[in-house]
């Protein structure tokens, strides 16, 4: 299943780094209707908190 | 014919030592949270019960209660949340008022008062739930297995 | 992370960076360009086939040089877009990939791509990267195998991780017995670095957590620490519960050398035990260096390319006159995330949050026109065909649980045609494959046994819906934490459960029906509740988006808690003038203000909020409750009541606001004044957490007495100056020459004095002495506890929940810090916990940024799993509505003298208590129903595994 | 010849001749236009019990004998709807089931054998009972309802039986009272659970004999024909004979000195003790022998009389709080000021009809026991 395209034309957000607050602020945007380019120096976003195992004081699992 | 195996091995290791069978009620919001969070803090505690999620402890009906013991189940517990902090406001309360006429009934009919619990366990209190959990399951394996567990129970 | 991956409104650029950037706020144009992947975005599936057959192998970034990678690769198996990369510098082009691969997805001179795109503004969040702690020789990083960093540390305790999560000597594979973690490793004054790096000490404690659980037969674990940082909400409980670990010991001591036994590569660590008083040599198996984080090196480029200001620490400038760490120095451009400093990861999401707020308000008028997506309904009729997807959870489930014979089980249960297990069920590639099993194996029912519902329902319930199985046609079994996790040492037991728990799901999954969303119109109005800072911003946002907000105060005047503070650090802004400025902002927008204010009830739901208040009603959608936290009020510590010139940080604050001058305490102008730190704080009976912002104020005030010649004596039990500047300002306190003593709890300091305070005695632990210092003030450091009265009223009204410690509960820790349980109801700033005035700052913006996710449409979906009462059933015997607060049922007379109850869609919560009341059973709760639970108890109950 | 033809044979199902004087006078048919026992009968006939089992209208007929009394073909109408019902459980069906089935889990569990219940606590010094002896009374389940409606529909249940005793001991009885008596089976009987009823009856015959009983008094009609009949029909002759209250106080009228009760009554006849055990005569005889009671008969009354509207906890619905309603305004328009019922389960069901959550009553009437009415009067 392709990531669904979002039209390049509208004016959007740009959002640059996809780590945990990147995304966070990416998903508040797009959830209030406004277009959101997330721009990732790797290949693939998750940042930082992907290479945890779990996060503090929860111990939730960080993925 | 492994679930056939193991129902009768099963049923070799239950003479020697009983093993309760507990049916416990969790309200989605607070005991079934603290449910959680005692996984979320590894809180080790005995597995001799299974949860059945609802989303209020004021859902739990008398029948339900009753099913669960005529089906063979040695103790019950319903669980929800500390008075005041019911995501439904009063769910808890009417959770009270099934609780006792439940409880009279069991008493007529016979059982230990000790099988049917009613408890609040907040959403931070995974250590509480756990001990909770330990309690209980303790003091049922007290009490023996219900006079309604074996004539009851289809194989 | 999967979220974002999947939806509509956001394109992800990976493995792409911004080159350039022209225009002004409101309408930028930015360069971005798209770096080669070699590998086609829309062929590739992430099958794998590539990466099996490529030879050559490297070491792995993402891994931390722990694990290795091969040259095409995807960073991590959760990794979102699923997509594979090639890493053209290690690649010996030998082309086996190419052919390998079943789609012809892999091109070698893909050329990459330039874009230009329109946006109104930027974010940045380029995070932080891990310092090389090769730069400090004397801990022997590169040299010794068995020294590693944090982050190395964390990819060897990650289950998908190069050793599944399994603790392993890097030199000899072994399991190790003693590990030692070396605290403020290149940071707090270390190789040039002067900030702290705010989490590492967390992180450490944490890792020691996870170490007794990943490698129970762990003998020995050592935290080398200068001061323990626990100080966020619910850290310092976190703290005290590891000081319970019997085998974790705490050493008060930056190790000076780190030696290797050249044999057995077993480390030796030399440091000065600060408490026992004496030089030791601690003989270690494996050491982890918590390295601090440092500014990203791209900022440099970035900051020319964006035009904005960095610090010479790298990180961003941020909140010149807002005080809050979103605004960068130029119009347009915003921080969030570790680009204006360190922050951990609650608030990284709240400032992600609050970037976007303060982003939206240039493209408010732009938003997308949604068209509701017509996807074609699965056909679900005819008798239950049942998947069971069991997930490994990494080894949370896996590790326990016999994910096999769970399979076999599930197999035998009716009505169960497919089962399948799965690594990461909620991963990108998790979800798709449960997609593709639903369609191929015609699924009408899908069980999933995996963790929580509370967390993990949305998810997989989104991923139904996008395939058309309609959403409500899925269950989950929580087989992680409340059965691997908690039966971790009777794997055989939880197995046994766990069978139970899915055969109990099935049974439920049997009867479920499809349900379907309902929705309804909302007032898209914002009730703020409380004028501090907080409150000012998340009002101050939500105008700059075009919504109609009303702002009440209970005092006479806005500004909160901020009308008591003379200046605010650590950007050394005057508090008064950052009130006036917002006040201001207020003034000419179209915020309604009202203030000497009360609430005296609320009724209604998300969207239609009716707010009634001592100067009369008013009609709301969503609410902000930013009614701030209380000081501590210290009855009778340290003489507090007993002598005059015994005051807190606030009067002392206030005196140092009112007059430039000379300080005068209690009548005098005093010589030498003692600050004690921790008051009621960090104490199971009065205040068990740590409220964070204390130890900055204290030394802020002491710089200020320093100023006018006063000299400063500061007890404290760790200085918890967190992140990047309030550690530049410990610093400079130190150079002032104003004194640190470390007390612990079981020998506080004694305040005494006739009439007067005039000593502090302490059994000071370095020394080993009994000393008595002259003072002529004694200033108490106290927390941060809920505003009792308001919270309590609120609450009542509200329902929203409260935590342990008193303060609003947020939905969760980490991903809804600003969100509560109840739909529509938001919180920010000290209502929500302890917190300095920055993080209040930014958490206003987060809460309006989720409010504008809620008021931007007119309407809302309703959850349908609401009750439902068939009329022919029904004896309108009322009881549903005595039993019913959200008064949803209600009676009607459908005919003369025949009344039957109706339950209005949108009141109801769904909880189901009328149904349990309702004698006759006319009433139906759906997803809950009577023959759904029934079904649950017999199959438990009857049928033996 | 398969089950079906051999109970439509045996009911007379198929002397139907269509003439509908069931339908009209079935209470459930008249304010529920889907139930027709006329077009019951004939899809017994011609479709057998395939298709009348899966029609959950199969469980709301009230098994109340009107239609059979009035068949002109002698159709026993209401035995031919419990054997279709215990086929229909056969192949998986049942009513729905009132509070969430908790008083069907109840009386399942008195069949257990190894249950050792507590439903005695209600006997206070002043009523004399035994343990063995000839005259048993059968309390039935009344102390469940005490538990389940006491709080709920603000009376007590139990009083029935406390009443009964004191009239007993009036009469000089001191009758025994099982520790351990079983629910009689009437609703397991009747909604085609046979393998329940069977259970309750064996272990209560074996109590009735390890007491030495020779008479059984009941306040209960269900209770009365289940142990008058229904044992007998399933075990052969029984040891013991059955009288419902009223029956013994109608004959030992004399010896009671009844103070007044100024007020007017009218009687509910229970189906079970009317239509099924004929008693029609004793129970207004007691209320007669009650001074300044005066009595209004109502025109729906003895063989006519209309059912309380839910029977066997199951199907109970709007149509069953119509019947209830309409009866309670009939009782009403005689002008009584309470309407007298000899079973508990009708009390408890008008009495649920009539509550309204707002201000107490629907319908501006008491309701009370014939056993509780008589022994107020006691002097």
């Amino acid at each position: 299943m392709a990531v669904p395209e979002a039209t390049t034309d509208r004016r959007g957000v740009l959002v640059l780094g996809g780590g945990i607050a990147g995304i966070q602020a990416a998903l508040d945007l797009a959830a209030s209707r406004i277009p959101v380019y997330l721009v990732e120096k790797s290949a693939s976003i998750g940042g930082r908190m992907a290479q945890l195992d779990k996060t503090f004081p929860t111990m939730d699992c960080s993925i | 014919m492994s679930t056939k195996l193991s129902s009768i091995t099963k049923k070799k290791t239950s003479e020697k030592k009983f093993t309760p069978r507990i049916v416990v009620f969790a309200c989605n919001w607070c005991s079934y949270a603290g449910a959680d969070n005692a996984g979320v803090s590894r809180i080790q505690y005995s597995p001799n019960f299974r949860i059945i999620r609802t989303m209020c402890s004021g859902r739990v009906t008398p029948g339900m209660v009753l099913k669960a013991f005529k089906l063979g189940a040695d103790g019950v517990l319903v669980s929800g949340c500390h008075l005041g902090d019911c995501h439904y406001i009063f769910g808890n309360h009417r959770a009270i008022e099934n609780f006792e006429r439940t409880q009279a009934i069991i008493k007529t009919l016979g059982l230990e008062e000790g099988r049917l619990r009613l408890e609040w366990v907040s959403a931070a209190e995974g250590p509480r739930f756990g001990q909770l959990i330990d309690e209980f399951v303790g003091e049922v394996t007290k009490l023996g297995p219900s006079p309604l567990n074996n004539s009851n129970r289809r194989k | 992370m999967m979220d974002a991956g999947r939806h509509p409104n956001i394109r992800l650029l990976t493995n792409s960076e911004l080159v350039g950037l022209e225009g002004e706020a409101g309408d930028f144009k930015a360069q971005v360009r798209r770096h080669p992947r070699y590998v086609s975005e829309e062929l590739c599936t992430g099958c794998g086939v590539c990466g099996r057959n490529c030879p050559v192998e490297v070491l792995s970034e993402f891994d931390a040089g722990v694990g290795k990678r091969k040259a095409v690769y995807v960073p991590f198996p959760q990794a979102v877009p699923n997509i594979y990369i090639l890493d053209k510098e290690n690649c010996t082009e030998c082309g086996i990939c190419v052919e390998k691969c079943p789609r012809d997805a892999i091109d070698l001179d893909d050329p990459g791509k330039d874009l230009e795109l329109k946006v109104g503004s930027v974010i940045v969040a380029t995070g932080f990267e891990v310092f090389d702690p090769t730069v400090v020789k004397a801990y022997g990083f590169g040299l010794y195998d068995n020294v590693v960093t944090s982050m190395q540390m964390e990819r060897l305790l990650n289950a998908s991780g190069p050793t599944q999560g399994h603790i392993l000597r890097p030199s000899d594979g072994k399991v190790p017995r003693k590990i030692g973690f070396v605290q403020c490793v290149g940071t707090r004054g270390e190789a040039g670095l002067q900030y702290c790096s705010r989490f590492c000490c967390m992180n450490s404690i944490k890792d020691c957590m996870l170490v007794k659980q990943h490698a129970p037969e762990i003998e020995e674990l050592k935290i080398f620490y200068i001061d323990i940082r626990a100080a966020g909400k619910g850290f310092e409980e976190f703290y005290q519960r590891s000081l319970e670990m019997p085998e974790l010991t705490y050493i008060r001591g930056r190790p000076s050398k780190i030696l290797e036994d050249p044999q057995t590569k077993d480390l030796v660590v030399q440091v000065e035990d600060g408490e026992a008083g004496k030089i030791n040599d601690f003989q270690l198996d494996m050491v982890v260096l918590s390295s601090g984080a440092v500014a990203n090196k791209t900022n440099q480029k970035l900051a020319e390319i964006l035009g904005i200001e960095r610090e010479e620490t790298g990180f961003f400038t941020s909140g010149e006159e807002t005080g809050s760490p979103l605004e960068s120095t130029k119009e347009g451009i915003y921080l969030c995330g570790c680009a204006s400093g360190i922050n951990d990861i609650s608030d990284s999401v709240a400032q992600g949050s609050g970037a976007a707020a303060a982003a939206e308000k240039h493209l408010a008028k732009l938003r997308i026109e949604e068209k509701k997506e017509e996807i074609p309904e699965l056909d679900v009729s005819g008798p239950p065909r049942i998947g069971v997807f069991v997930c490994h959870c990494g080894i949370n489930i896996a590790g326990v649980l016999d994910i096999d014979a769970l399979k076999k089980y599930a197999e035998t249960l009716p009505d169960v045609v497919f089962v399948r297990d799965s690594l990461f069920l909620c991963s990108d590639d998790g979800q798709r494959r449960l997609q593709d099993m639903i369609k191929k194996k015609k699924l009408n029912r899908v069980v999933a046994a995996a963790c929580t519902p509370r967390t993990h329902e949305p998810i997989f319930r989104e991923s139904c819906a996008r395939i058309g199985l309609n959403p409500y046609l899925f269950e989950m079994v929580n087989v992680r934490d409340q059965c691997s996790w908690v039966h971790t040492e009777e794997p055989q037991e939880a197995t046994e459960k766990a069978k139970d728990l899915i055969r109990m799901g099935v049974a439920k999954a049997r009867l479920l029906e499809p349900l379907y969303k309902q929705s309804i119109k909302i007032d898209r109005k914002v009730l703020v509740i409380g004028g501090g800072i907080s409150g000012m911003r998340a009002a101050l946002d939500l105008d700059a988006q075009g919504f109609q907000v009303t702002l009440i105060e209970k005092e006479g005047k806005l500004g909160g808690s901020l009308n008591d503070i003379h200046r605010i650090y650590p950007q050394d802004l005057s508090a008064s003038e950052l009130v006036e400025t917002m006040m201001q902002k207020i003034k000419n927008s179209k915020i309604e203000v009202l203030t000497e204010i009360e609430i005296t009830d609320i009724k209604g739901f998300i969207g239609n909020f009716e707010v009634f208040t001592s100067k009369g009603g008013l009609k709301v959608g969503t609410i902000v409750l930013a009614i701030g936290g209380e000081l501590y009020e210290p009855e009778g510590d340290f003489g507090y009541g007993k002598f005059k010139n015994v005051i807190t940080n606030l009067d002392l604050e206030r005196m140092i606001r009112d007059n430039q001058g000379d300080i005068i305490i209690d009548g005098e102008k005093p010589t030498t004044v003692a600050f004690i730190q921790c008051v009621g704080s960090r104490d199971l009976e009065k205040n068990p957490a740590c409220s964070r912002f204390c130890c900055p104020t204290t030394i802020k005030q002491a710089l200020e007495l320093k100023k006018r010649g006063t000299n400063v004596v500061v007890f404290h039990r760790d200085m918890r100056t967190v992140g990047t500047r309030a550690e530049e300002h410990y610093r400079k306190a130190r150079e002032m020459g104003v004194r640190f003593l470390k007390y612990s709890p079981e020998m506080k300091p004694q305040v005494v004095g006739e009439g007067k305070a005039s000593g502090v005695e302490l059994l000071e632990p370095a020394l080993n002495r009994n000393l008595t210092l002259p003072v002529d003030a004694v200033v108490l450091a106290c927390g941060m506890i809920p505003n009792e009265v308001e919270t309590g009223r609120l609450q009542g009204i509200l329902k929203v929940p409260r935590g342990a410690d008193g303060f609003f509960m947020e939905r969760h820790a980490k991903l809804g810090p600003v969100e509560t349980t109840v739909e529509g109801v938001f919180v920010c700033g000290t209502a929500q916990g302890p917190k300095d005035i920055s993080d209040s700052i930014a958490q206003g913006s987060a809460a309006a940024a989720k409010v504008a996710t809620f008021i931007c449409r007119d309407t809302i979906e309703l959850e349908p799993t609401t009750s439902i009462v068939d009329a022919d059933m029904c004896r309108g015997c009322g009881k549903c509505v005595r039993v019913c607060e959200f008064l949803a049922p209600k009676l009607v007379e459908k005919s003369p003298g025949i009344f039957v109850a109706e339950i209005n869609q949108a009141l109801c919560k769904g909880c189901g208590t009328c149904a349990s009341w309702c004698p006759t059973g006319a009433i139906t709760a759906k997803h809950f129903t009577d023959r759904q639970v029934e079904s649950m108890i017999e199959t438990f109950l009857t049928e033996a595994v | 010849m398969d089950t079906t033809t051999a109970y439509l044979k045996k009911n007379r199902v198929f002397n139907c001749l269509e003439c509908g004087k069931c339908t009209a006078v079935c209470p459930i048919s008249r304010f529920n236009g889907t139930y027709s026992p006329r077009r019951f009968a004939s899809r017994g006939i011609f479709y057998g019990s395939g298709d009348i089992g899966k029609d959950n209208l199969l469980w709301s007929c009230l098994t109340c004998k009107q239609c059979s009394l009035v068949c002109p073909a002698n159709v026993n109408y209401s035995e031919f709807m419990r054997d279709a019902r215990v086929e229909a459980r056969a192949m998986g069906f049942s009513g729905n089931p009132s509070h969430s089935g908790a008083l069907h889990y109840i009386m399942e569990m008195t069949a257990s054998p190894d249950l050792k219940q507590q439903r005695t606590g209600w006997i206070t010094e002043d009523l004399k009972t035994c343990k063995e002896g000839e005259i048993l009374f059968f309390v039935g389940c009344l102390p469940y309802y005490q538990d389940f409606f006491s709080k709920d529909l603000d009376f007590s249940p139990i009083d029935i039986a406390k009443d009964s005793i004191k009239i007993l001991n009036h009469l000089g009885i001191v009758p025994v009272v099982l520790e351990d008596e079983r629910c009689c089976g009437h609703d397991f009987y009747w909604s085609g659970d046979l393998e329940n009823f069977m259970k309750l009856a064996e272990l209560n015959l074996k109590e009735f004999e390890k007491a030495g009983v020779k008479t059984i008094v009941t306040a209960c009609p269900e209770g009365a024909l289940t142990l008058k009949k229904l044992y007998p029909e399933q075990f052969g002759a029984v040891s013991y004979s059955v009288l419902h209250l009223s029956e013994l106080i109608a004959e030992n009228l004399d010896k009671f000195k009844l103070n007044e009760i100024k007020s007017r009554i009218t009687f509910q006849d229970p189906c079970r003790l009317g239509r099924y055990l004929d008693i029609y005569e004793a129970p207004r005889k007691v209320m007669s022998a009650i001074p300044g009671a005066q009595f209004r008969e109502m025109q729906r009354s003895g063989k006519k009389a209309v059912c309380c509207g839910t029977s066997a906890w199951t199907n109970c619905d709007s149509y069953s709080k119509q019947i209830q309603s309409w009866r309670l305004k009939e009782a009403k328009g005689v002008g009584a000021d309470i309407l007298v019922t000899a079973c508990p389960k009708c009390q408890i069901h008008f009495r649920c009809a009539n509550k309204n959550e707002e201000n107490g009553k629907n319908i501006d009437i008491e309701i009370q026991d014939l056993v509780s009415l008589f022994a107020s009067a006691l002097a």
